[in-house]
């Protein structure tokens, strides 16, 4: 149903502890964001596209749609940079240092952009968010973010078939429609998903529920040597960088 | 509208997460609290939150070119007041992030102050306000009024907000931060304010629909 | 029941193609399994009741979404009335107007605070005046049966209420084809056969009807003709025909039904004519050998 | 089918009360409609499986969420083998224990994104240590028939799948009695051969089965009971005494069993011995004349 869900389950990597991925992911969105541009960032985006299409088995298709919204606001946001306003000349003119920043900026975040992808991409979050605890979240919390993301697919299952059913009858042909349609699904999810937490609350209760929605979370084994793999490539991705920088 | 991840230099993502910790974390805590009062709210709460998920998700087809749309912050913050949804949203934003790669890890801090924020303390405040300048009207109107009102400023300031941490994130280099302002405040105007007034019509058909159900 | 009639009128299911599939391919996530169907070809003739019959996953609910315009097919043309189907806004449409689909979740389809205001919701759509949405209405309202419900707010509705107004709401836009995706599921048999009457009614009045089941003896005592589908068309034919035949309904992952069997047994024993007809409910094994 | 064999054994219907309700009231909006039933009288006996069958609003997930301890009756008695159930938090969690209950829809019972940690939570909630846990799940996933299942999402899953899962989480608690709401409602014909199948597994390891349906046909070919229920008890007995009844039947608003007007009528014409079961599918019908 969410393009980048269905292809989390499915990944390779799917069987990795979430912190072996998280500090390989994260370790690369950090040189891209702090090691200079060039080739910093290129050579973060590099790491991060082979390791997606690569091990992780990234559909190249769904990993290109993902991108395209993230990708339009960093190109529209760039493109601001290119001109500056109220200067003493012209109101509008071209910054003679325009291009140069807006291109560091687009390449930094979209290196960064495919970290996020990767880890995305990688990661279900029914194995992540079990785990919260284990960063000191609340538990009541953690229980409440979980039952959202079960919650969210049954109700974004509503939401499409309402909006089917709406648009069989007409309800998105013209824009007044388009208002009175979208309103009326807001107004129809939301007693919807009132109702379907009471019905959960009846259902749970003969299993057993009294307040609190423990399960079982299977450990994954956390090998010291594994962390030092996955924090090995941004370690030589920062290197790389320093060291071009030194040299030249 | 979601800053995408890399887009703010480290420096500003961290401060502007900083800057929305001290929300964020009450109103956690004021979930927590609710919940252990009442272990049958959690159901409630995750129904909640999985409803602002989708009501953020849903396609405005009749806009297009933009990023994404606040969506429910204004209906939220009405429904459920700012300090639950500033928790609400949050979660709402991660998952938007890792799900549908709107917005980033790192730019989460800085989406959290605009959207989980500043949107409903905007929507809950002119709504309030509203109400209370509209009383001698009709009720229906004043209701009216006010989540017309709330929902649409809610989207403008958020807007606003994200302009605003772009600007200082990359101030102009002849009009520094201000110019930086206009021009990300123009250039995304485009999508935002329609979309604003769009929000605004469908919220009041959902509270129109919900007090008569 | 009524299948007996409308057969001796020697009219349904020999009628013009009034709705039409050709070489329809859709899939849902290209990646995981293939598409659910390739090449399909179907078509609907005017006045008949179609049952399409078929396992879970089999592509029914799929094929009457394609063709009622709430699915793009992703190769092959829907053609209404002989005319191509263009899968623009205003061609989609002109298709909804015509071909109205009801799902299986009657909440799926109820968003409205009351039953009337529910039911004008398509022909307000549609861009009718207010007095021509308000006579559409009591007229739909009147054709399923529940015109005393109109001021009840939906939620007060019990499940078999909620699936006649949905119904209602359909039938206000007058469309000339009625696609219904399991109409049965979840109402009791007395429901069933209220509903069913109902439906009798609006096929009287000119109606085609499209309707998915998994109750092959309903289909055979109710539907004109029958199409099995499982990925592919197993079969489509008049039903005494198609469900009347054991390898065909095992290949297509169903129940042999029962009338089919029962009148073999009987006409083996005498007790029923070579020529005569199938019985198609209990009571008419009854009546048949007097038991 | 099953019936079939259990009822060879002269053991099904026949063994002890395992659970029951005495002079049971309930409503659920005094002022709107009055009680859903008034002073009902049912017995469950150890091993059997009994069809509750009745109109909608007759009552049927009323009376199931009462014995299994989802809604306290506003009068009388629930006797759980022999000892009255205390409506109080440790009495409704001993019934609950014994009692489990699974409901139509799936997704009102699957709350986890995990199906492994979704069947855990029941056993957690019996205070089971996690080794007990662990087998139990991979006990009741074996036992649905769902292991290959274990490391799936549960919002990836089909309509059929989640109704297994669920399941699981029901039998991972190991209750004595299965209390299932519609269990077939939504399958196609071979999910409902299949999870039969399943149900019977459960029931030859010794689990009492309590089972609402619309299905006569069904309840007549696998329940050992039959209780019709509109408000009020209409007839409990074996399925061939209780389901052989047209009239009794008609009174419930149900539809009239094959199985026994075929078998009356093969008696009449001599295909049958006079003291042979009725036929309980269109194949044993092909099988007693050999057409």
């Amino acid at each position: 149903m969410l393009p980048i869900d269905v292809a989390a389950y499915r990944s390779p990597w799917r069987q990795l502890h979430p912190a072996l991925k998280g500090t390989f992911c994260g370790g690369l969105l950090a040189c891209a964001l702090l090691l200079p541009a060039w080739p910093g960032a290129v050579l973060t985006a590099a790491v991060a596209l082979v390791a997606a299409l690569g091990p992780a088995g990234v559909p190249p298709r769904a990993l290109a749609r993902a991108a395209w919204v993230p990708l339009g606001f960093i190109a529209t946001g760039s493109i601001t940079l290119l001109v500056s306003v109220g200067g003493p000349d012209s109101m509008v003119a071209v910054d003679p240092n325009g291009w140069r920043r807006a291109a560091e900026v687009c390449a930094r975040a979209a290196a960064a952009l495919l970290c996020q992808l990767l880890f995305a991409f990688s990661t279900p979050l029914a194995e992540l968010l079990p785990r919260l605890t284990r960063l000191g979240l609340p538990s009541a919390l953690v229980e409440i973010v979980a039952l959202m993301y079960r919650m969210l697919f049954v109700a974004l299952d509503t939401a499409h078939r309402v909006a089917t059913g709406q648009a069989g009858r007409l309800g998105y042909a013209s824009r007044r429609a388009w208002i009175r349609s979208a309103g009326a699904l807001g107004a129809s999810l939301f007693i919807r998903s009132y109702d379907r937490a009471r019905r959960m609350q009846r259902g749970l209760e003969c299993r057993g529920y009294t307040g609190d929605l423990t399960v079982l979370v299977e450990e994954i084994p956390l090998r010291p040597a594994a962390v030092l793999a996955a924090g090995a490539a941004p370690l030589a991705v920062a290197a790389t960088t320093i060291s071009y920088g030194v040299l030249l | 509208m979601h800053i995408a991840e890399g887009f703010l230099p480290p420096v500003h993502a961290a401060a502007w997460t900083a800057a929305a910790a001290p929300f964020v974390i009450h109103g956690v805590g004021s979930l927590t609290r609710t919940v252990r009062a009442n272990p049958d709210a959690k159901l409630l709460l995750g129904a909640s939150g999985a409803f602002c998920f989708v009501l953020s998700a849903l396609k405005i087809p009749s806009v297009t070119g933009s990023c994404s749309h606040p969506t429910g912050v204004g209906l939220g913050a009405v429904l459920f007041r700012p300090p639950v949804m500033a928790a609400l949203g949050t979660v709402t934003l991660l998952f938007q992030a890792l799900l549908l790669a709107h917005g980033g890890l790192t730019t989460l801090g800085a989406n959290v102050f605009s959207m989980a924020v500043v949107g409903p303390w905007v929507a809950y405040t002119v709504y309030r306000l509203v109400r209370l300048l509209t009383a001698s009207l009709p009720e229906t109107t004043s209701l009216g009024l006010a989540v017309f009102c709330g929902t649409a400023l809610a989207s403008i300031g958020t807007y606003s907000v994200t302009s605003l941490q772009l600007a200082l994130a990359f101030p102009d280099a002849q009009s520094g931060v201000l110019g930086a302002f206009a021009k990300f405040g123009a250039i995304f105007s485009l999508t935002q304010i329609p979309l604003a007034i769009i929000e605004g019509l469908v919220t009041v058909v959902i509270i129109r629909l919900l007090i008569t159900a | 029941m009524t299948s007996l009639d409308t057969a001796g009128d020697g009219m349904a299911g020999t009628g013009p193609v009034i709705l039409s599939g050709h070489s329809l391919r859709f899939g849902y996530d290209a990646a995981r399994s293939g598409p659910v169907f390739e090449a399909l070809d179907v078509e609907v003739r005017q006045g008949e009741v179609l049952a399409v019959l078929g396992p879970n996953g089999g592509g029914k609910t799929t094929l009457l979404r394609v063709l009622s315009g709430s699915l793009t097919p992703q190769r092959g043309t829907v053609r209404l009335s002989g005319a191509e189907v263009r899968w623009n806004r205003r061609g989609v449409n002109a298709l909804r107007r015509s071909v109205q689909l009801v799902f299986q979740d009657p909440d799926d389809q109820l968003f409205s605070a009351s039953v009337r205001q529910d039911v004008s919701f398509g022909p307000l759509n549609q861009g009718l005046k207010p007095d021509a949405v308000r006579d559409r209405v009591a007229w739909a309202l009147e054709a399923l049966g529940v015109t005393a419900l109109a001021e009840q707010p939906t939620h007060l509705l019990s499940y078999g209420q909620r699936k006649r107004v949905v119904l209602a709401g359909a039938v206000a836009m007058r469309p000339s084809v009625l696609v219904l995706d399991e109409p049965t599921a979840g109402l009791d048999p007395a429901g069933v056969e209220s509903l069913l009457e109902t439906l009798d009614g609006l096929r009287a009045a000119g109606t085609t009807l499209l309707v998915s089941t998994h109750d092959v003896d309903l289909a055979y005592r109710w539907a004109d003709r029958a199409l099995l589908l499982d990925g592919e068309v197993l079969g489509i034919g008049p039903v005494r025909e198609v469900l009347a035949d054991p390898p065909l309904l095992e290949a297509a992952r169903l129940r042999p039904a029962w009338g089919p069997a029962v009148g073999r047994a009987l006409r083996g024993a005498g007790l029923l004519a070579p020529d005569a007809p199938d019985p198609s409910t209990p009571e008419e094994v009854a009546g048949i050998t007097g038991a």
